[in-house]
């Protein structure tokens, strides 16, 4: 299990697995991704491993401030 | 009427090297349409807008980022909503990812309710992002000791607070904003509180560098229209800033001489 | 943005059925010279100019007429120092023979000091020049009913200072001046106290359908910059005003989601 | 003796012997004559007469607020 | 602390000879029942108080007098509601006769929306009721070119407003207030927008020599403590003002020396 | 009239559960002579007055805190001319010894021109006195973050400024002051800024539960009579506050009915 | 006929019996009375006569500004 | 030597006997003592001794603030 944007989800894909699912490349503009509260760099995305329980953020660019 | 050219300081702003083509910043919350949105950024001639970052939506992801590329401008992404050091500087971490960008809008704010920012937080945000290699535009107070602090600890700008985001009151407190403008030794924008042109004008009367405007533009009837008004109004201070103004006096001066007057 | 053409309230103001090009009119006085006066002039793009009238000096007469003629502008000649009725509609009658014009800048003072205008003394005058058919635009405080008493008597137009003449100080009381706006039949020009483009920038934002300036440009270190910054503000001002500003409120309004905020 | 611009002043002449001494035809622009507190008219001037004593006013347009 | 009894100019107000006991004056408008009046005439202290005239209900007379007789104020008649110089002019007169006064406190309002007075009539007016014997109190605006008009037809005291009746909104021009107390040779009474203590305190600080409030006591939550208040806020101005104060300064002067701080 | 006794939150302020007899606390700098700082002390009828400590003077010690005692106030010291956390703990431990009280009106300025304080080494310095069992009363700036996480470390009240010491500006953001005094769960004291009796009264009314006056008070022309006068101002404002004012309006509310009025 | 305040009223009775019907004497405290525009002074009150149309004016004191 | 309020001076008296030499004893108010950045609480100023060098700091109260 890990937790994606704070909803739980079954199995433990790899990040690279994850963001393909959401259709997002290592070419994805605006968009970021934090592990358990380390921002992953994007050139390692494919090849970041997650544990059970990992705590996924993926973050987008909107309009603000 | 002096040629800009021959004055440098009209040029545009500078920040950590680089110019910038308009002294007004442009935030991109508030706009109800992507339209709205373009129309602003050109009618305001501005070079850099801020974005933020937030989950992202799967069912559909915006064309924000493309509508920015299309209108030629930067992206500063800021940190809006964190409420400590250590949220900025993820945040910050996340945006330098997301926008391969050093820029970042520092934001930490000390309540939701007011969204002013809490002084020792943001400090020790600063300090750690520019550590970090960050060049970093602390959204502050308009606490002069503040201000050169954030200074002091490198950051490459300091955005003073004019009134509450969004609360189109104006700048509450010249005074405070002339005292940092005065002792600044990195560009001063005014960012938070601007509610109608003049707003803009006067704080580049004060003495600011800049100005960030998102409520007043994204939120006015006619936003496009409002973006061209607050440009102008940033044109016009500068430029009255430049012409050096006629001092304040308690009583009258005569623009007419009283010599010579007829006996009818 | 809207176009300027769409909106036919920006394209300029009018008084007595006659369009000028530009909301800024220029006072004349003040100027060190013919050619900073004509700078000016130009870096205003102002239509209208007032001069006064004052015995002639035989050694020498000026070209200040060819200056305004070669500079295009329209001349708005004015009673500057009478403080009577009486003394203020022989100068008017004086000016309509010098210049060939009907329009008058009606000041009638209540004393040197302060030269503000003596409310009695130029309503009567007002009424007497209308009835010979000027076409009237008195310089008058800012007192509502008296504004409404002169448009009443048939005044073209109507011009309330900000504050007293040359002082700089700007606009003291803001709500006055909407308040004459608000019930004005006839355009409102905010006449004296400008000292510098945000206060113009205000006074379009308020309400007022123009601006008169004289010292804040003449005598500024660099009058035509300023001629440019105040009519600059102007036209932020007016843009402002047609774009529907935000409303102040006294909390801050976010300009960023909270929604969808990461839980670093 | 008329009184010129406050400064009396020797002889009687017409007006317009007088606005021709300072230079001024009827098509001087700016330019404007008062007697005893009245306006001449500028199609008058040359017609004119003056009475002993008479106050006369020639303004021009200087630069003014 | 210097005695009161030390400075003649703190024993009170001077109005045509007559001395008062306070420099409060108390407008009886508004309040919800004699038992209220009363409690506030007593914690006023003051010594004077306004009342109208209109149309005698037959059903029943009340007893106001009476309530001002067990008070021991006197009673200072006003023209409220008048527009035109005649209407005031008559209503003084019946003022007369029903009070047995020739104090007179005279207001010619431009129109029911603002109340604000109106210029002329006002000094029409005021002309007329002095010739005609009567001690004219005048409500005027706060024009310092009127305000000394008003003295020159021999007004007993002028009293300009600080913001429209009723509104709250203190003195929206305090510059033109102390213009007018600068150059008045009869007692300046702030009359209209006290909205609360600090309010009239600032009006005696200014220059005025009085305050005559109504809306403020009488329609505040509880009259009597507000109308303490105000009493305390007028002496606290006029202690202030004869007490010299600092001058503004836009600079820091430190209150503790800094010589002889230990090196810890 | 209510009394007094009636409303229990009339009978003075109360800091870290010790009620003081009066709302308005006074610095003893700036006085000329001992004489004049006993008689502005009595006149003021404040319980506590300021301190501060330096070198002693081998020379001659004066006689302060005979006068001091004399006058039967107690002494609260500060930290004046500290700027560092560490300066300002080692100053207040120095004053616990001297004074043998554990209250310390807490300064830790960040530059000598302005005098405003420092927000991080303040809070620094609040939270170790805290911990270390003093009675911290620091001075602020009118931030309302810093002056709630002054609040949350444990200090018995926060003092804002109104604007810098000694300069007698008054209170230049109302605004931010307003703000503090509705979040803060402990006294609110206004400090510096105060130039005369209606600033006081206008800090109370805001909802300040205290003012804090030096400079005003003892550089004043009459140092007593402006000490007396502050303090009925700080009465004024209370009662005012207590009673509740009525609101400010932009539109005039008729004082005298019009219904009923003659026609004549 | 005579209009009192306003109202018309029939009857044309003297000022002093009309003031009498309103309970009025002339030691009337805050009260005052104007006949077609022309104030009455208290001491002729009682003497006063009223024509047919006369507009009367009776006015008592009120709280006011 | 030690360093009393800024200034230099020969000897290294104990604190009670420098006090003494400035007349301030324990009871004396307003006053505190601080030795090389520490507070000397009042009821050690007898026993205090002071190192060869020691910088002395004795403050008295003052107008302030």
């Amino acid at each position: 299990m890990i937790v994606l944007n704070g909803s739980p989800r079954d199995g433990t894909p790899s990040l690279g697995v994850l963001l393909d699912e959401l259709g997002l490349g290592s070419d994805a503009r605006g968009v970021a991704v934090a592990v358990d509260g380390e921002v992953v760099p994007r050139s390692e995305w494919d090849r970041w491993a997650l544990v059970d329980g990992a705590r996924v953020e993926v973050v987008d660019a909107i309009q603000g401030g | 009427m002096p040629s800009r050219e021959a004055e440098p300081r009209l040029a545009g702003l500078e920040i950590a090297g680089r110019r910038l083509a308009s002294r007004l910043l442009l935030g991109t919350g508030g706009f109800q349409s992507f339209e709205l949105l373009a129309a602003a950024i050109g009618a305001s001639g501005t070079a850099v807008v801020t974005v933020a970052l937030r989950r992202i939506d799967p069912a559909g992801r915006g064309s924000l980022i493309g509508v920015l590329d299309a209108a030629g401008v930067d992206v500063l992404p800021n940190t809006a909503g964190c409420h400590t050091a250590r949220d900025a500087v993820l945040t910050a971490r996340l945006a330098r990812e997301a926008f391969a960008t050093d820029w970042i809008k520092l934001e930490v704010i000390g309540d939701e309710r007011t969204l002013l920012p809490d002084a020792v937080e943001l400090l020790a945000a600063a300090e750690e992002l520019v550590d970090d290699g960050f060049v970093v535009l602390p959204y502050t107070n308009d606490d002069p000791i503040l201000a050169r602090r954030l200074e002091d600890v490198g950051c490459a700008a300091v955005m003073p607070l004019g009134s509450p985001i969004g609360s189109g009151m104006g700048i509450c407190n010249p005074y405070n904003i002339t005292l940092i403008c005065d002792r600044a030794g990195v560009p001063v924008i005014l960012d938070a509180g601007i509610g109608t042109a003049s707003d803009a004008a006067l704080a580049i009367e004060l003495g600011c560098d800049g100005v960030l405007c998102a409520s007043a533009i994204s939120r006015a009837r006619d936003p496009a229209a409002m973006a061209r008004a607050v440009a102008l109004g940033v044109e016009a201070g500068e430029l009255a800033r430049a012409a050096g103004r006629i001092e304040r006096r308690s009583h009258a001066v005569a623009s007419t001489p009283e010599k010579g007057r007829p006996v009818l």
